[in-house]
């Protein structure tokens, strides 16, 4: 039966999370560590493993209570409320391959080891067909994958690489690649990380559908991150309107940016509304049409949602010094991982009868 | 959370399907499909094949005769009907008179006035908008005067659709110029033959027939005909707004209008390349389809909530909104699509006997403009921006 | 020297055309004879050859006394205004083709002979390229043409044919060949031609350079006449901005209406800016490039115009009485004509780096 | 109508395109290229070099040391220091104060403020927004009492441009509080180091630090500092805003910005297809490309207006608007053109010595981060957007 209600255990892990990061990790903390090698914050991120999100994002079979698209919303939806950086979508990228490669992933879920997910590279930024890092036959590694988010913190590597034609995982130790940390501008961390006939470990033969299940995955994970920091934007930008003072009124009082805000909320329901069906997808056959759906339109209402709130704020909220400038940072960025929104409107397209 | 339909309702979900199936007749299908409107006659044909079946006035509590539908169930039903190309119901009676009269009619008017409804033996038209007051409705100026047991009333309505087929009339009129604009109005049935009523066709951009003039000169109105209390027409004006707002994202349309558009762009050439396969147009294409995917949940969610709460709320202006403009964008395409082969008038074709384009395009373009009406009508999308900014960012 | 005012020439064939039409050729003279065969005035239409408007489109070689892009715009920016009807637009093409092929167009600019130029067909609307009507050897043609501007009362086609490879321009007698006329729903009319081993006349071989300067000077009319057009529909509108009342104070009051006015003319001013860049380029060597773009940005800046006009006036201006409405198809369906939006984007970016 | 320039103009702009290629020194048109913001040390330089040639206050008329040029030639040497990548004049001193002291200074405050100026002895920022006065200018609080032959300054500016590296402030501040909120404001010249006087840094959105605040305790100016008459600075402020609108539009940087974008997307590949050939991309550039293409008419316009007017109209107010529209659209896609290569946050380059984009690209989120104040300074959209209600569609 139809019910767009979030189950109990949802309800619960949701609230459990929401809670923590308010009394826990607020905007002042994440910028204090967002932007600061290592990028995060180790001991929350222990403490958060410890409350069982983690584990929220696998299935029993792995050692979790959860897994599925709508796990995966409520988690990240709340960590883009509180625009959280910690590296939790390497985390749920690597528990979606190491699930497939059936290897245990008992310390990633615990948050004692970290894994980071190499896909992309500078000339193969979204697509996987693009990849050209090799593997020889005696799984060494050469290539530069680009943009590995948590790689500057990672214990592993999972790689996606050629071998011939075939498109293979593999598992890499950090200590065995070159590794270039750095920041992001939107806060967090990533890494280039360059192997030259780097030794590796097979994980999966032929790992096309277990990637796109990984990305199709951390798509939604983006997009309901996105979702969630949407909400707050929104928020914090009709506060505004409402206590900013112009002209002997409220700036609120000016039917422009009435008429705006309206706008920024439509799209922000129906941005909520294709993750919520992009989530329902998951796993299923359509599961990557939808996935590319939900991005390409988070895309264009985050881009939306990011700059009218810092038009309709003006000056203040180009400041570091203010919350909204950081949520806009990051609802920019997420275009540029897992696709952006020409990247995914071209998925679509080429499915466009498919459906 | 969970999308999918019960068993209960899929069981429904096949039963109107295979119901239309069996009963929508081809050529009023075929005219739905085509958008060369509806005649008279099969507005009324299919009006008495829903009735016969029990299921024309589904927004009816089932005491007056209503199916007793679930909002989901509703839902189901419209969907299969645009999925079927079915005829919407002329609303006028059935869904907007008829729920009026249920909460505020007396029994002797439910009595009389819904059998006729459902028979079709009176054909109900809107007397609201005037010249003056469109969005602003209530600076309204149509003045009923009570003269013993009769009102007379003078003024004039406008925008009034499908008039020409009309034989009653219910019409907001001032009946007191005191207190606030919204204050002196009643709600009165107007039998359209009554002396001193002209109706006039207004012709629409695209030079169709389907809203009209309404002149009233000294009509004598029975005071019986007032429906709810005298000056408290506004009352009632504001329930049907809020009453029955499923459908108001015109998810169905889009739909069909999507179909529409993959179908030409299918067939059109531009050279040997479909047009589909310019990446130009197929941008565009996903992009609104995508769009309406949300629009599907963000309606279906909607919808829930109303079920949830009992009633539905403001939001459902973010449906009109953004229902009207991704409906709007596919109108856009379906015509662009066609190129040259869209520019005909569609009064000058056939003369040749020539296909100007695919099956069922001939007046595309003229929907097109036709279509435009939809963000004005029923509230335009800048009062519903407006309804919106004071009931849920309370600005 | 820079210089953005008319020449003295020009500004007095402006004026002459705009005063002859504000006296004799009103909008509701245009709608009476714009619906009904012959789908305008011939009466008119000799008078304003006697006034020589059609001589200021061909140059003084050829018996007129201009013919460069600035005479076009003027001359069809006079006549958007008006919202005229008359099939100037294939005249002009004409006189174009019949300059490139050194025919005497003596009857043809004193309007006392109708040419139409038939370009289009149902599977190649916009692009010469793709065009599949043939001429054999002995310089008969088949095949259809559509949408061919003013057809319905031609007594000449000027028809683009392929004989082998070599894409010709044709001259056919209109008793010739079977000729569907009909009019067109902005007003005007138009036929479909269809040619079955018709006989012909060849006018030039290898006409495609002809050709695309014929479709140039077409285009620089077309978005003249929309300029025209988009002036009107937003003088019409603001003026209805500041009488309606609604709510007890005129609409113009309200910012968000204001607001999209201001965005309506900045759209027009950047329309008319673009289209005075292609007329001067017109005969040069991007003409076409220019051309292309004023094209694209008039198909969505009149699409804009149409669509606010209509939409800021409300029901009013859904109906037939009111001169928006007629304004509003005919801005929208000139995106119909030599090339759409979509068309000469793509023209535009064949050459993004060619310029 | 004649859109080329004239023999004369040609032979000027050969002039200036000569001069540059010869006097810009590498490094500053490097720094400009690649957005990693200038040193005071490279836009001290660059003011000297201009100032050699006598080419700095452009603005200014010839009796004060002015070129006396057209605004045709003004804007051809807009146009040829953006092709040259030269850095923006530091615009404070030379073509606010400058032109302010013109008009409105005393014969001494000329003749000791000026060279100053132009020998770059003085740097000079501007002291007009307030935490609470930011659009909405005439609501200034800052205070400036009379006490004997000083003025006795308290309060707050804001968003002072580069207040880093001046030792003076012109103020908008309040010296009386009757009447409208415009008449009791001042405009006073204001030495830097005069005890009282906090200048603290604020951090934009992207990490960089180009703006102020300055705080003002019990600051003691002397009066001859006033500029103008006393409650008279609002016409100073006015005069200002309208009186050098040329450049505003931004065309020149906006081609910068079109050719930066272009050298990305076709460096930048997507598997073995360079970015440019993507249909969806190309099409979103060329776009925005003939917008500009417009807006060079268009600008040009204003000017030849400008030109024969004497002074520009209100219609400057459209080169604002679509001007940022046009700019902050092309930074959105060369942001967008690099993917993943954008993420790196410029502050952690180099770390590992890597090259993460094409050349000069490092600082390319961040410009475009940056480049949002474009649409809210100087008069945000949405005040131009007012201006152009009242002036022009006058309603």
């Amino acid at each position: 039966m139809m019910d767009f209600n979030l189950t109990e255990d949802r309800r619960m892990l949701s609230d459990t999370l929401t809670r923590y990061l308010a009394e826990q990790y607020q905007i002042e903390h994440r910028n204090s560590v967002a932007y600061e090698s290592p990028f995060h914050d180790p001991s929350k991120w222990t403490e958060m493993a410890e409350l069982g999100i983690f584990s929220a994002l696998a299935n029993e079979a792995d050692g979790g209570f959860g897994g599925a698209g709508p796990d995966i919303a409520v988690v990240f939806e709340a960590l883009g409320n509180a625009l959280n950086c910690e590296p939790a979508l390497p985390l749920l990228m690597s528990s979606r391959l190491l699930s497939a490669a059936r290897q245990d992933q008992a310390t990633l879920l615990e948050g004692t080891a970290h894994y980071a997910v190499a896909i992309a590279e500078p000339d193969a930024p979204y697509d996987l067909l693009d990849i050209t890092a090799t593997a020889n036959d005696d799984h060494r590694l050469s290539g530069r994958k680009t943009s590995v988010y948590g790689g500057n913190i990672a214990d592993y590597f999972l790689v996606a690489a050629k071998a011939g034609d075939c498109l293979n995982l593999y598992q890499v130790q950090a200590a065995d690649a070159e590794v270039i940390p750095y920041g992001l501008i939107d806060g967090g961390g990533a890494a280039e990380v360059l192997f030259d006939n780097t030794k590796a470990k097979l994980l999966i033969k032929n790992a096309q559908s277990a990637l796109e299940d990984a990305l199709d995955a951390g798509i939604i994970a983006l997009c309901s991150e996105a979702v969630g920091m949407m909400d707050v934007t929104y928020q914090i930008t009709v506060n505004y309107l409402k206590q900013r003072k112009q002209f002997g009124r409220p700036i609120g009082s000016f039917q422009v940016l009435q008429h705006r805000a309206v706008d920024m909320l439509t799209e922000i329901e129906q941005s909520r509304s294709i993750t919520i069906k992009a989530a329902s997808e998951l796993k299923g056959p359509n599961a990557s049409r939808y996935a590319s759906m939900a991005k390409n339109m988070i895309g264009r209402s985050a881009r939306l949602i990011a700059e009218e709130a810092i038009q309709m704020h003006g000056g203040i909220a180009m400041t570091w010094e203010y919350a909204i400038s950081h949520y806009a940072k990051r609802l920019i960025m997420i275009d540029h991982q897992l696709g952006d929104t020409d990247f995914h409107l071209n998925r679509v397209i080429g499915m466009l009868n498919t459906a | 959370m969970d999308l999918n339909y019960s068993a209960t309702e899929l069981a429904f979900q096949s039963e109107v399907r295979s119901f239309l199936a069996d009963n929508l007749p081809n050529h009023i299908a075929s005219a739905v499909r085509n958008g060369d409107g509806l005649t008279k006659a099969m507005m009324d044909e299919w009006h008495r094949v829903l009735n016969k079946k029990g299921w024309l006035a589904t927004t009816w509590p089932k005491e007056f005769g209503g199916p007793g539908w679930t909002p989901v169930q509703k839902h189901i039903f419209e969907e299969e009907n645009c999925r079927a190309y079915a005829p919407r119901v002329v609303p006028f009676g059935v869904n907007m008179l008829g729920p009026v009269l249920h909460k505020f009619g007396t029994k002797e008017q439910q009595d009389t006035i819904l059998p006729r409804i459902l028979s079709g033996e009176d054909w109900w038209c809107q007397g609201y908008s005037e010249p003056g007051a469109g969005s602003d409705l209530a600076s309204l100026k149509t003045q009923a005067e009570r003269v013993g047991d009769h009102y007379v009333i003078n003024g004039q309505k406008t925008w009034t659709t499908l008039g020409q087929h009309a034989n009653k009339i219910f019409c907001l009129v001032r009946t007191s110029t005191e207190g606030k604009p919204q204050q002196g109005i009643s709600f009165v049935l107007v039998d359209l033959d009554t002396p001193g009523i002209e109706i006039r066709p207004i012709r629409l951009i695209e030079g169709g027939h389907e809203v009209n003039e309404v002149f009233f000169t000294d009509v004598q109105v029975p005071v019986a005909n007032l429906v709810g209390e005298e000056n408290k027409g506004w009352t009632i004006a504001k329930y049907l707004l809020s009453h029955e707002r499923t459908g108001i994202a015109g998810v169905g349309f889009s739909m069909q209008t999507l179909e529409e558009v993959k179908t030409i762009a299918t067939k059109i050439k531009r050279g040997t390349k479909r047009l589909i396969d310019d990446p130009l147009f197929a941008a565009r294409l996903a992009e609104v389809e995508i769009d309406l995917e949300a629009m599907k949940i963000t309606n279906l969610r909607m919808l829930f909530r109303a079920q949830e709460r009992g009633a539905p709320g403001p939001e459902t202006s973010i449906l009109k909104i953004k229902g009207t403009v991704i409906n709007q964008e596919l109108r856009d395409l379906a015509r662009r699509a066609l190129g040259p082969l869209a520019a005909p008038f569609p009064g000058h074709l056939g003369e040749g006997n020539i296909l100007f384009g695919p099956p069922d395009t001939a007046f595309n373009a003229a929907r097109y403009f036709n279509n435009r009406k939809t963000s004005i009508f029923g509230g335009s999308n800048e009062i519903q921006r407006n309804i919106l900014t004071k009931t849920i960012l309370e600005l």
